[in-house]
């Protein structure tokens, strides 16, 4: 079902209206969506249950300081008889559903909510755009040379259109920035769009073309990234050069939405060098640097889970020495994914690559 | 409509096919296509031991005695060994063919049979013919050097060993007849061919006739008596 | 008698020899395993592969639930198990007493290779001038008079054949440390009391020299199955690089010919030796595998006998996917083709069309041999219940059924002594002696023993130069060297050592010490060492020494520093142990069910036995032939007055929770909740005739099942009507798909009915349309006595079915009959199809049971071949038709098995756990569960309450699955831990 | 870079390779000094984090050995491990680890020529790539 919602406000108002109708209607329970605190204009996920305090809510806000994906695990943890719109980005989104295949969370209570996304400004872009703007929702979204200031992964990510969702909020294409043509994706979400009242439409006309033209931009700054990120990983020695600089502050995997261990096995025993191997060592070399496993780390992570990459750049926001993480992780993830055949996000009944045992092998 | 053919009652070839003590005593064929598989014509106008031995195993005695089956096969007997159920499918088919009147039995048999009981031969070549053409054999070889004293001995009485002869050796192809006699002569072995009742092949054997079959045998009894032999050459 | 001093003996070391005394083991007692050959594992080790599934797997055969005491090794390769004694070149030589308290004289042969001297350097083998062929390729290669058994001789001594041997003298000259004896010694010993005998010797194969049609031993290109298996495997003659035998060309085309030595009466085997079908098959697509997919491989059968439950899709995959040929004709002879090497074989095909083709090798499927009769010491104590053997009346077995007469055997022998299960035997290894725990519970210190055998031809060591860089690592090390030359006595020496030592782990290294190894692992674990404390490094080993004269320090210190870190890692605890309830459930009352109860019963076991009917029995009250109901009319009657079984009828299984050893679960019966406890359960559900439309079954009155068809063939009122025309047709809906397994009682059904028909009608027409004839080992004579009835058989393809239609009232069946080469039509009084068994709907309750079912819906056994009444959860158990069609009476032999089984586990009180199991760290879990989606055992489960993930200690086997797929090591494994690992690798590269 | 011998690491199945490397062993079939073997109890329990290990303490090669399928002693850890080092392969590749450094192999028990040759080949090949980058020169 396609409504086209609110036509006379401007679209982040749009937005903001009919997620407060998601409450005043009581079609859902809460709503979790970014709002900007009274201490800094970076919009912070927030659960909310007062229609009112939406109109502080910055659902569109071209930032994340975090990956709303993980906030979200948490809300979602269980099903607690509460139904929950989520508002996220495509690349949240994609996180969500691999969590929930990790029993990470439950989908089963939540209203998904995504829009066309543009892509997300680094903090400190951001942060400048606050400065001088008003309202820098509306700013970002009509002002093309900004859609162009979003992060390296954003300008690479070729999967900007929702999927999955209940409800997709289409922004591609509008082009007066009047309202929003909502989009349902499930049951769950017709049902809301009808309770909504909306009439059935069409998609904005420019759209495709909008879409057309975002995707062939990005495909030329994917190419670049993903060049130059083989070329820093060409062999170790090149790879070393790369994260010569790695403080192991591990902020990237703390930042990543899908590495989704309490607590990273880089903290555990498991890493923890024995003396007897560090004497031994130094005892045949002379000298030995105290192993900080950083190259380990890199591949390690990445091991671990650049079959499930959704490409959100979490990690290359976080890192203090700016080494591009996730021009490297999108560019292993991709091969590793067309290997498996898994994209993430994708089929949320797909299970984890590597658990799949191919049955004529499996003789019992 | 019709349904097939009867397979319900006894046979009788089966009953009356003589068995070697090593043939099974019940007559237990899995058709597993041994004899058909080793059998030479099989095939061949529609031929098949292992249809034979089922035929007689249904009782279709009739149909098979009618068939022109029992008369394809050349009685080689690779079936027979081999058969691991101890069948004596050559027996069951000696004895499909004695069933068939003697007239309908394939002419050059049937005729060969007949001329052999009543001339000896299966040829019908008369007596004479018969030693001029073996005296005339053994002339030749005679000429030859190292043989000078060679003659052939015709009915002699207390030689060592009896010398039956294959009519097609006397009739077309005596050269080979002079391959054996040379050997003999070497050999300094002591023999004889009889002048009557010469005949080394006994077709009784394969028209299925063992009347036919046991007086041909008793001529050859019989020489072997009258003339003192311990050894008998049979050349089939 | 005292029963911690039962012990048993196992003669033959094949696989149903191994079994029985794995499972004797197991069940607490000792076992004497004598084999009167060289080496272990019976055919095993020549068999690189196996049907129905083409894979191994014998090592699944080791205990489930107690693994450590047992050898954590290949099985083909040896055993070691604390109560299991082998003892090879051995044979009973006298056994005498009574029933449960006999003594037993062995006699052993020596190998003339001192184990202790001999450094294996193979010296000896190389200069032996004797050739001769080697029976372990079955004659597709040669070995020496002195040689090295290959498998099952773990020490891998050199033998001496002493048949062979010409005692020239050569080996002993070139022993560079004297270890050879030319004297044959034969030793005696007298081992008593023991309390049983299991014999199983086995079955000789048929020697195909005995005929001359296929020239067999005259063609070198015409071997056995077992000579073609080995020369095409990887440890054969050609070393997996097979060819032709007669000139070495590639091996492009290969025939089997089918059923050489069996179903001949000529040759006094009138029997179907069972397994040589399968064997076929397999072999077929192995040498597809082997020689390439597109080698052409033939089968020349009479009937392919796949009736086990798997076999039939096996041999389809064969011939649809992997393009194997079979055609139905019996071999006549096999001759020389005109190329040089290349056979000929001439056929019919299945249109009864002469056919002629040429192959490079020609192999003979050779059955059983003739039996060897039981030695007349044994014969005559065989009806005394003391010694009991492993079915040689049944012939030639594959190994699911060796397996399983290997179970009823022990079962029925303990039975027969009527032995308390729970033995006091059950050994308990892996802890350390009381007095010395505190020692062994600290941080590890590390005594190294340094063993110099001495010896010649091997690499030499530079010790001081190992010992200088020992003791120069970081940590606490202490070395000692000990000198054992010449095999010499270490006692003092290492008693010394071993006393005063500071250490509480062990590490040995040495040159080469094989021989010793037994002997110091007790003197260790006197010394409180128990085995997972040590670890041991010999140099003289390929990976070390490459064949070089001298072994460098550095090459040396490789395994030596990964011994070292493995060391540091290691613990002596192993947890907590858990309490065993000794009973059982056991669902499903019929023969397999009673069977299975009554067996645990007599064993002291408290059975709780589930009848869904109202009544028990199960099939078997159905069954009309007197002569194979009685036993299960007996075991009804056993069951109904036995005080240690209670009978639940109407009655099923509600609930279950808990994990082998102690489950817990309710039994619904009328409205009613029962509440029980047990330690084992067996799934005995049974089956049920197939319902089928084929043929038009169910639309016309003459058209009926065998088994009603059975029904009213005994009713005495069958005799009074006329009868003309019976057709049987075989397989109605079975062995196709969707249920395309042969039910294996439906030709001796058929074979039955028709001979009664007989009987009654002498003259009626019985006509019997086929697609094989399924009578597998004796009943093979039944089809003879069928054959010789006057009872028409015709055999048809699955893809050219007979036709069954009506004229009128009359039912028609149209055919053709290949070997009359003619068209059948007939009107039949009766059409009897051979529909074939179902298992019962179980899903439910093999959910409860967290058991796998299988397509077809039988249950999902551990492992076809080596497991075949065990499921995947070590505390459930399977027997009878719920597993796959078979028998009444294989039926009931297959609950003596499944009794057995669970008697492994309840003969315990208490089960520890193991040291290879895993373990969840809670704190560090994130609960995704990963772990739990990936046990192939079942043994995780999610506590409810906290979501955390819980192991059972005993269903885990140790696999470590689970670890690798848990991203930040919250799942760890016992003895592997990733820390562990990672510095077992860094000392593995250092 | 001066040539040295390569490092090889085996890191092989308790019940199929290892069992086949010891038959090699005691059947005095030579295979080169260069393999370092560690023993699992399955292949299914090997880590990524093992191999990943490997190459960094300076591995130039690691070799996996488990049973064939459905021998596997766990019913299918082999195939499990299987499709997990497939991947690990593709990723390692991205930096520079050539594919053929690492392989993974089914050796049954009774194949001790087999796991000669594999241990030959695999030297070879090891050799013929030359040596990986000095666990020195990496950020360990």
């Amino acid at each position: 079902m396609i409504v086209e919602f609110e036509n006379t406000l401007n679209t982040p108002d749009a937005v903001r209206a009919f997620l407060k109708r998601l409450l005043d209607d009581a079609l859902a329970d809460a709503v979790l969506t970014a709002f900007a605190s009274p201490h800094s204009p970076l919009p912070m996920p927030t659960l909310m249950i007062d229609s009112q305090l939406l109109d502080r809510a910055v659902p569109l806000a071209p930032a994340a300081p975090l990956n709303t994906a993980r906030m979200a695990a948490r809300v979602l943890s269980k099903d607690i008889g509460k139904r929950i719109a989520v508002v996220l980005r495509p690349c949240e989104i994609r996180a969500l559903i691999e969590m929930e295949k990790l029993s990470q969370c439950t989908l089963d209570p939540a209203i998904l909510i995504s829009m066309d996304c543009f892509g997300r400004m680094e903090n400190d872009r951001y942060l400048e755009l606050a400065a001088t703007q008003d309202d820098p929702e509306s700013a970002f979204y009509a002002t093309p040379d900004l859609q162009e200031a979003v992060c390296p992964s954003c300008r690479a990510c070729l999967r900007f259109i929702p999927e999955n969702v209940d409800v997709t909020l289409c922004l591609a294409g509008q082009s007066d920035k009047k309202g929003v043509t909502l989009v349902s994706g499930s049951l769950k979400g017709e049902k809301v769009l009808k309770k909504l009242g909306g009439t059935s439409t069409d998609l904005p006309l420019g759209r495709q073309a909008d879409i057309d033209r975002i995707m062939a931009r990005r495909q030329t700054h994917r190419e670049e990234m993903t060049t130059g990120a083989a070329a820093r990983m060409a062999d170790m020695a090149v790879f070393q050069q790369t994260i010569a600089n790695c403080l192991n502050c591990y902020n990237c995997r703390v930042a990543c939405p899908v590495c989704y261990c309490k607590e990273c096995v880089f903290v555990t025993d498991v890493f923890a060098h024995r003396p007897e191997i560090l004497m031994g060592r130094a005892m045949k070399k002379g000298a030995v640097k105290i192993p900080t496993d950083t190259t380990m780390f890199h591949l390690t992570r990445m091991a671990h889970i650049a079959h499930a990459c959704v490409g959100c750049g979490q990690c290359s926001s976080v890192c203090p020495s700016s080494i591009p993480v996730a021009d490297l992780f999108i560019t292993v993830s991709e091969k590793v994914q067309e290997h498996y055949g898994y994209i993430p996000g994708q089929d949320p009944q797909r299970p984890w690559p590597f658990l799949v045992v191919e049955t004529d092998k499996q003789v019992e | 409509m019709e349904i097939c053919t009867p397979d319900n009652t006894t046979s009788s070839i089966l009953q009356s096919a003589p068995r070697r003590p090593v043939d099974s005593p019940t007559p237990l064929c899995l058709s597993c296509g041994t004899c058909s598989a080793g059998c030479p014509i099989t095939g061949q106008s529609g031929f098949d031991p292992r249809k034979i031995v089922q035929m007689v195993l249904a009782g279709r005695d009739k149909e098979l005695v009618k068939s022109n089956l029992p008369w394809l096969c050349t009685l080689c007997g690779k079936c027979e060994y081999a058969c691991p159920m101890g069948i004596n499918i050559i027996s069951i088919i000696r004895t499909a063919r004695g069933l068939v009147d003697r007239d309908k039995v394939p002419g050059q048999i049937h005729k060969g049979v007949e001329l052999g009981l009543k001339t000896g031969n299966n040829l019908g070549l008369p007596q004479e013919d018969f030693t001029f053409i073996i005296e005339d054999v053994g002339e030749e070889l005679s000429a030859e050097s190292g043989f000078e004293d060679f003659m052939v001995p015709i009915d002699k009485k207390g030689a060592r060993m009896l010398h039956t002869l294959h009519n097609k050796l006397v009739n077309t192809q005596n050269e080979d007849l002079v391959h054996w006699w040379k050997i003999f002569h070497v050999a300094s072995e002591s023999w004889t061919i009889p002048s009557v009742n010469w005949e080394g092949v006994n077709w009784g054997l394969f028209s299925g006739d063992n009347d036919a079959m046991k007086t041909f045998v008793d001529r050859i009894a019989h020489h072997m008596q009258a003339l003192e032999l311990s050894c008998l050459m049979y050349p089939e | 008698m005292e029963k911690t001093k039962s012990q048993f003996l196992v003669l033959g070391a094949g696989v149903g020899g191994i079994c029985s005394a794995i499972d004797l083991a197991e069940t607490g007692y000792s076992v004497t395993l004598v084999e009167k050959g060289p080496r272990t594992g019976g055919i095993m080790p020549q068999l690189d592969h196996q049907f129905p599934d083409d894979h191994c797997g014998m090592c699944r055969m080791l205990p489930m639930v107690d693994r450590e005491p047992g050898a954590q090794t290949c099985l083909k390769r040896g055993l070691s198990h604390p109560n299991i004694r082998i003892l090879t070149h051995t044979t009973l030589t006298d056994l005498s007493g009574n029933p449960g308290d006999y003594t037993a004289v062995l006699t052993s042969v020596s190998r003339g290779v001192d184990a202790l001297r001999c450094t294996r350097c193979m010296a000896c083998i190389d200069v032996c001038p004797v050739s001769v062929l080697d029976a372990f390729n079955d004659r597709a290669g040669d070995r020496n008079a002195i040689y090295q058994p290959f498998f099952g001789n773990p020490e891998a001594l050199p033998t001496i054949d002493w048949d062979n041997c010409t005692r020239c003298g050569e080996c002993a000259q070139a022993c560079p440390n004297s270890a050879i004896d030319l004297e044959r010694v034969e030793l005696t010993e007298s081992v008593a009391p023991v309390s049983g005998v299991i014999v199983a010797g086995g079955n000789p194969l048929y020697d195909p020299a005995v005929t001359d049609l296929y020239g067999y031993g005259v063609l070198p290109n015409v071997v056995t199955a077992t000579a073609f298996e080995r020369i095409l495997s990887g440890s054969g003659p050609f070393r997996g690089q097979p060819v032709r035998p007669s000139d070495g060309h590639p091996i492009r085309r290969v025939a089997w010919i089918q059923c050489v030595g069996s179903r001949n009466v000529m040759i006094g085997a009138g029997h179907c030796s069972s397994t040589c079908c399968m064997f076929a098959v397999k072999e077929a697509l192995l040498a597809k595998k082997t020689l390439g997919s597109d080698t052409d491989t033939t089968i020349f059968y009479m009937d392919m006998r796949t009736y086990g439950r798997d076999s039939q899709r096996y041999r389809d995959r064969a011939e649809e996917e992997s393009g194997v040929r079979f055609i139905r004709c019996r071999i006549h002879s096999v001759d020389p083709a005109d190329d040089p090497g290349d056979l000929k074989l001439t056929y019919l095909d299945d249109l009864g069309q002469p056919g002629e083709a040429t192959f490079d090798m020609v192999v003979l499927s050779t059955g059983a041999g003739v039996q060897k009769e039981l030695p007349p010491l044994l014969a005559d104590k065989t009806d005394q219940g003391a010694v009991v053997t492993i079915g040689p009346e049944a012939g030639l077995q594959d190994i699911r059924e060796t397996v399983l007469r290997a179970h009823g055997a022990v079962s029925s022998l303990l039975e027969k002594l009527n032995m308390d299960s729970r033995a006091k035997t059950i050994p308990k290894t892996g802890r350390a002696g009381d007095k010395s725990v505190n020692r062994f519970m600290q941080q590890p210190v590390i005594q190294v023993l340094v063993l110099d055998n001495g010896v010649v031809k091997a690499p030499q060591v530079e010790w001081p130069a190992i010992e200088g860089r020992l003791e120069r690592s970081p940590g606490n090390i202490f070395v000692n060297r000990l000198s054992i030359i010449d095999g010499k006595d270490l006692s003092l020496e290492l008693e010394t050592v071993l006393k005063e030592t500071r250490g509480n782990r062990l590490l040995v290294v040495s040159n080469h010490i094989a021989g010793y190894r037994a002997t110091l692992t007790k003197r260790f674990e006197e010394a409180g060492f128990s085995a997972p404390l040590v670890e041991w490094v010999d140099l003289n080993r390929n990976d070390v020494s490459m064949g070089t004269e001298t072994i460098q320090p550095d090459a040396a210190m490789k395994p030596i520093q990964v011994a070292l870190m493995r060391l540091l890692h290691k613990r002596p605890s192993r947890g907590m142990a858990q309490v065993v309830e000794n009973s059982a459930l056991v669902i499903g009352a019929g023969p397999a069910g009673l069977s299975a109860a009554v067996s645990l019963a007599e064993q002291g076991v408290v059975v709780h036995l589930v009848e869904k009917e109202i009544s028990i029995g199960g099939n078997g009250p159905r069954i009309q032939d007197e002569h194979q109901r009685r036993p299960i009319d007996q075991l009804i009657v056993r069951a109904k007055g036995h005080p240690n079984i209670s009978i639940h009828t109407g009655a099923t299984l509600g609930a279950l929770s808990g994990r082998p050893g102690h489950f817990e679960g309710w039994v619904v019966k009328e409205n009613m909740e029962i509440p029980l406890s047990f330690g084992a359960a067996i799934i005995a559900t049974g089956g049920t005739p197939a319902i089928t439309e084929a043929y038009g079954m169910g639309k016309h009155p003459p058209l009926v099942s065998h088994f009603d068809f059975e029904k009213k063939v005994l009713d005495p009122r069958f005799a009074e009507d006329t009868l003309n025309t019976v057709v049987m047709i075989q397989c109605a809906g079975s062995r196709e798909e969707p249920r395309n397994y042969c039910s294996r009682t439906c030709c001796v059904k058929a074979l039955d009915n028709a001979l009664r028909v007989r009987q009654l009608f002498p003259h009626a027409r019985i006509v019997i349309f086929y697609r094989d004839i399924m009578t597998y080992g004796k009943s093979e004579e039944l089809y003879a006595k069928a054959r010789t009835r006057r009872i028409r058989f015709i055999p048809f393809n699955k893809s050219k079915p007979p036709v069954v239609r009506t004229e009128g009232d009359t039912v028609v069946v149209d055919g053709f009959d290949p070997v009359m080469g003619e068209a059948v039509h007939l009107k039949a009084d009766w059409v009897s199809l051979a529909v074939g068994m179902v298992p019962k709907p179980i899903h439910d309750l093999c959910r409860l049971l967290e058991v796998p079912v299988t397509p077809d819906g039988f249950v999902h056994e551990a492992d076809a071949k080596w497991r075949p009444v065990d499921t995947i959860n070590p505390g459930v158990f399977v027997c009878g038709l719920a597993k796959g069609p078979l028998r009444a009476d294989e039926a009931v032999a297959e609950g003596t098995a499944a009794a057995l089984r669970a008697l492994r586990l309840l003969n315990r009180t208490e089960l520890a756990p193991q040291r290879h199991s895993a373990v969840v760290r809670h704190a560090i879990c994130s609960r995704c569960y990963l772990c739990v989606d990936s046990c192939p055992y079942g043994a995780r489960f999610v506590e409810p309450v906290l979501g955390q993930v819980e192991v059972d200690p005993v269903a885990c086997q140790g696999c470590g699955t689970c670890a690798s797929v848990c991203p930040n090591s919250a799942t760890v494994m016992g003895e592997n831990e990733d820390f562990t690992v990672m510095n077992v690798i860094e000392a593995a590269l250092m | 870079m001066a040539t040295r011998e390569p490092k090889i690491i085996a890191l092989v199945c308790n019940w199929c390779t290892y069992t086949a490397a010891d038959l090699a062993g005691t059947s005095r079939l030579i295979y080169p000094a260069n393999v370092r073997m560690v023993r699992f109890m399955c292949t299914g329990m090997i880590d990524v984090k093992y191999i990943i290990k490997a190459f960094l303490e300076g591995a130039d090669g690691v070799f996996v050995g488990g049973c064939h399928p459905g021998d596997c002693h766990y019913i299918n850890g082999n195939v499990k491990a299987e499709r997990r080092i497939s991947g690990l392969q593709v990723l390692l590749e991205q930096f520079g680890i050539d594919p053929k450094r690492f392989t993974l192999k089914w050796i049954g028990a009774s194949e001790g020529p087999e796991f000669q040759r594999n241990m030959q080949e695999f030297t070879r090949t090891i050799a013929e790539l030359g040596p990986q980058i000095e666990s020195d020169m990496m950020i360990l």
